[in-house]
């Protein structure tokens, strides 16, 4: 991948305040997803987070090897496996629904634990990922023209 | 419960599963793979629900754990299973034409995304087809109308961009109507699944009528807009016209059906005909449906463009559905929904003849169409029976439907109408046979020219002559179609 | 109760009559100006018109927001179908909003403007 | 012209849908249609029913579950749409 054509100038206190900032934002974001099923938030409310920390990232360290590690193939790659693990957990919960089957369930656990609430968590999780990809790449296409 | 009941759930998650899947793969050839295979898996699916419905009836479909007002339900009856089938056929022969003319509109790249742009229109599509609750029918409504959008602007030409622009605006304004209605509706009942809403609208009828009045007249003009109904359709020429050939055959012959599917459920499902009936909307409906039966085709003679001339037939195709709905009768209803048959087989034929025409001559304007009949013999003869079909000449199926329409007309004592009818029906002739009759004896003017043989080879045509077939077929027996949807037309009340 | 036409019943419910105001400046703002950048926001000013007057059917006074802690009974939390709902809507959105203001930047590439009257007239065909 | 046309359009609008407010169940109130049946069973056998505390998230990932499948399917569809309006083709 060759570096894009918009590159603003690096400023020494962005750069110093992001390095403090980012990781936070992002271990919020994370928490967010982790907890949509025990508080306001959720998948699509962390994945916007995680989105922002992500362009946050790219505007304030540029075109570094971290960044440039998210091909469009990478990209597509993850975002594509995780609607495709959504559409599988739900298609099953869906069909096996619809038809009054009485198959296998996730068990729903103690309601209040982190691991409780059945597909509900791997769904935010799934959201997440695809909502915060969706917002990279907007952003990047907005900004740049490519992935 | 049987497990034919589940397909229609399956065919929907096929699709979109599918299109999920086709951008891990660069390849073009994966993607047609994947695009069409899930087509034709879902093509199967739908006869079979069909033949299921037909044995057993109607029945409801819970997606997920949930009855019907805490979860999802299907409603599939036969009007949805006839409509499942005819999507699929027209999606899957327009698929099967893209396979020898889409590289010549687009880029490599963009290619494996029209796959899954297409792959997620119909799955939505039929979403809205099948769901019984309102606001998932909304969902899928914005499904689509980014797709579609997304179909006309895969190709990059800067009237495309200008198209799809126009298009999304007008439909996202109409899909914003369709909210506020849905808003009216729920803060009214506290339902969003149909039925629910319909027993719950029944038991407060007099007292709330002027808010009922205000959500349908919300519903019609907001879905009227994505439907083309007629003062509402500016967007759909230019959209129409410059997309390319398999897009604009999908535009035309489906998207625009499955909101009017969709407007017949809001006025037969959600308020049913004995609120509809009192309030004054199906008049102004059967007003404006006569207007756009006149007025699109008079626009349709002033055009030049040969695309945008057939754009424009649309709305006065369209124009006819509204006409039959509007009538309020159930013999209206089955010769509108006969219509959309019709005019999905018609007009998906002649879109995609008129792209062949476009492509391999580079004519656009109907007066150098001169002489094409020689030049492009199997085409334009496609193209001559979709129009004829669209004029009403007999043993084609337009004009069966037409038939239909003065039945009902007659039926509902309103003779007066029957004008309409027949004043559109000579419009359609004055611009379609002067195309056909220049295409295959226009060849004076041309004379000392020498015909290159431009036909497509016959295999490529194949997926087109499979839709007029369909046309002559619903033209030679369309009583078994209208008997099937007028079996079918109590289950959506 | 309230009669066909009671006015007063607009004060009462004046978190709807503030949505149905704005669903009208947003609706102006789309259709009157050329400018497609501001097309795009009167179409998201009244998008949160609907999404306003859609949550503000979930509201119940003094009621709190559904999350249950406690064993507190159903009728002490709002109802909250509308606000799931509206969750769904902001999302769809996003989305027309991303896909409109990228045709806006291709059409700004070819045009060289973004006042769709000028477009409209330049337009050819 | 154009400008009039849309404001007088805007007002006809917002005067139809204020006389639908105005006929509408009042804002707040608990005994609303809408705070029925529907809403009672989520907030009372919602955290039982689908292990969510959050009876939001148990209601848009496991009620109406189809919904937000439809919501995730719009993201998608807008980025694929995104992409082919702005991505440049590079090797070509």
């Amino acid at each position: 991948m060759n570096k894009p054509a918009v590159e603003a100038e690096r400023s020494e206190i962005l750069t110093e305040v992001g390095k403090l900032i980012i990781p936070f934002i992002q271990v919020f974001a994370i928490y967010v997803i982790l907890n949509g099923h025990l508080s306001p938030g959720g998948g699509f409310a962390g994945g916007t987070i995680l989105g922002a920390s992500m362009i946050l990232h790219r505007l304030i360290f540029g075109w570094d090897n971290l960044i440039s590690r998210l091909t469009y193939d990478r990209v597509m790659k993850w975002m594509c496996a995780s609607l495709l693990i959504y559409g599988a957990l739900k298609g099953y919960s869906f069909l096996t629904g619809g038809m009054h089957l009485e198959v296998w369930d996730v068990p729903l656990g103690t309601p209040g634990k982190l691991l409780s609430g059945g597909f509900i968590l791997p769904l935010n999780i799934a959201v997440g990922i695809i909502v915060s990809i969706t917002v990279y790449v907007f952003f990047k296409l907005f900004y740049e023209g490519t992935i | 419960m049987a497990v034919y009941n589940s397909y229609p759930l399956v065919i929907i998650l096929v699709l979109f599963i599918s299109a999920f899947a086709i951008p891990i793969f660069k390849s073009i050839k994966a993607a047609r793979t994947i695009g069409i295979s899930a087509a034709g898996i879902s093509f199967v699916l739908s006869i079979l629900t069909l033949m299921g419905v037909k044995e057993n009836g109607a029945y409801y479909f819970r997606v997920g754990h949930y009855d019907a007002p805490w979860g999802i339900e299907f409603h599939i009856g036969i009007i949805e299973g006839l409509m499942g089938v005819l999507f699929m056929t027209v999606s899957l022969a327009v698929l099967w034409f893209s396979i020898y003319s889409i590289d010549h509109d687009l880029s490599k790249k963009k290619v494996p995304l029209f796959y899954t742009l297409v792959n997620l229109l119909v799955g939505s599509l039929l979403g809205i087809v099948f769901s019984d609750d309102l606001f998932n029918c909304f969902v899928f409504i914005e499904i689509s109308s980014i797709a579609s959008c997304g179909i006309v602007v895969v190709k990059d030409k800067k009237e495309n961009i200008k198209a799809a622009l126009k298009y999304l605006i007008l439909s996202s304004l109409g899909s914003g109507l369709v909210l506020m209605g849905i808003a009216l509706v729920y803060s009214l009942t506290g339902h969003l699944n149909m039925p629910h809403i319909h027993e719950a609208l029944v038991s407060i009828y007099p007292e709330h009528s002027r808010n009922m009045l205000i959500a349908i007249g919300l519903f019609t003009v907001g879905l009227g807009v994505k439907s083309a109904m007629f003062p509402l359709h500016t967007w759909l020429p230019d959209a129409h016209t410059f997309a390319p050939a398999s897009s604009s055959a999908l535009l035309s012959a489906l998207v625009l059906k499955a909101y009017v599917i969709l407007y017949i459920k809001i006025i037969h499902r959600v308020f049913g005909m004995s609120i509809v009936g009192e309030l004054p909307v199906l008049n102004i409906v059967l007003l404006l449906g006569a207007v756009g039966m006149i007025a699109g085709s008079v626009l349709a003679i002033l055009q030049k463009n040969l695309k945008r001339m057939v754009a424009y037939s649309s709305v006065a195709q369209m124009g006819y559905v509204f006409f039959g709905i509007g009538l309020g009768t159930t013999m209206g209803l089955a010769a509108a929904i006969f219509q959309i048959f019709n005019h999905a087989f018609t007009k998906s034929a002649l879109f995609l003849s008129a792209g062949s025409i476009l492509e391999k001559t580079g004519k656009k304007n109907i007066s150098d169409l001169k002489g094409v009949g020689k030049e492009m013999p199997f085409t334009m003869a496609i193209f001559a029976i979709g129009g004829m079909s669209l004029v009403g000449i007999p043993l084609l199926s337009g004009f069966n439907s037409k038939w239909n329409f003065a039945v009902a007309v007659i039926e509902a004592h309103r003779v007066e109408l029957l004008a309409v009818v027949l004043i559109s029906s000579l419009l359609n002739a004055l611009y379609y046979f002067p195309i056909i009759i220049n295409g295959y004896f226009g060849e004076e003017s041309l004379e000392g020219k020498v015909y290159r043989n431009t036909e497509r080879p016959i295999k490529e045509l194949l997926p087109v002559i499979v839709l007029v077939l369909g046309v002559i077929y619903f033209g030679v027996s369309g009583g078994g179609l209208l008997s099937l949807i007028e079996a079918g037309i109590p289950a959506l009340n | 109760m309230k009669g066909p036409y009671d006015m007063g019943h607009l004060i009462a419910n004046y978190y709807e009559t503030g949505a149905i105001i704005l669903f009208g400046v947003g609706f102006v703002t789309l259709l009157a100006h050329g400018n497609l950048i501001k097309k795009i926001i009167g179409m998201n000013i009244m998008d949160t018109a609907v999404f306003l007057f859609f949550i503000a059917k979930g509201y119940i006074s003094g009621n709190e927001a559904p999350i249950i802690r406690s064993a507190k009974p159903a009728s002490g939390y709002v109802n909250p179908v509308p606000t799931a709902l509206m969750l769904t809507g902001i999302v769809i959105a996003v989305s027309i909003t991303a896909f409109a203001l990228s045709l806006t930047i291709r059409v700004y590439e070819k045009y060289g403007t973004v006042d769709l009257n000028e477009i409209i007239k330049m337009g050819g065909e | 012209m154009r400008k009039v046309f849309s404001v007088v359009l805007a007002l006809a609008l917002i005067v139809i849908l204020l006389f639908g407010v105005a006929d509408l169940p009042t804002f707040g109130n608990a005994e609303n249609p809408s705070n029925n049946e529907v809403s009672y069973r989520y907030l009372e056998e919602g955290v039982e029913e689908t292990g969510a505390v959050n009876v939001v998230a148990g209601i848009i990932l496991d009620y109406r579950a189809f919904d937000t499948f439809g919501e995730a399917t719009v993201l998608f569809t807008a980025l694929i749409t995104v992409i082919a309006v702005l991505r440049r083709d590079e090797d070509e």
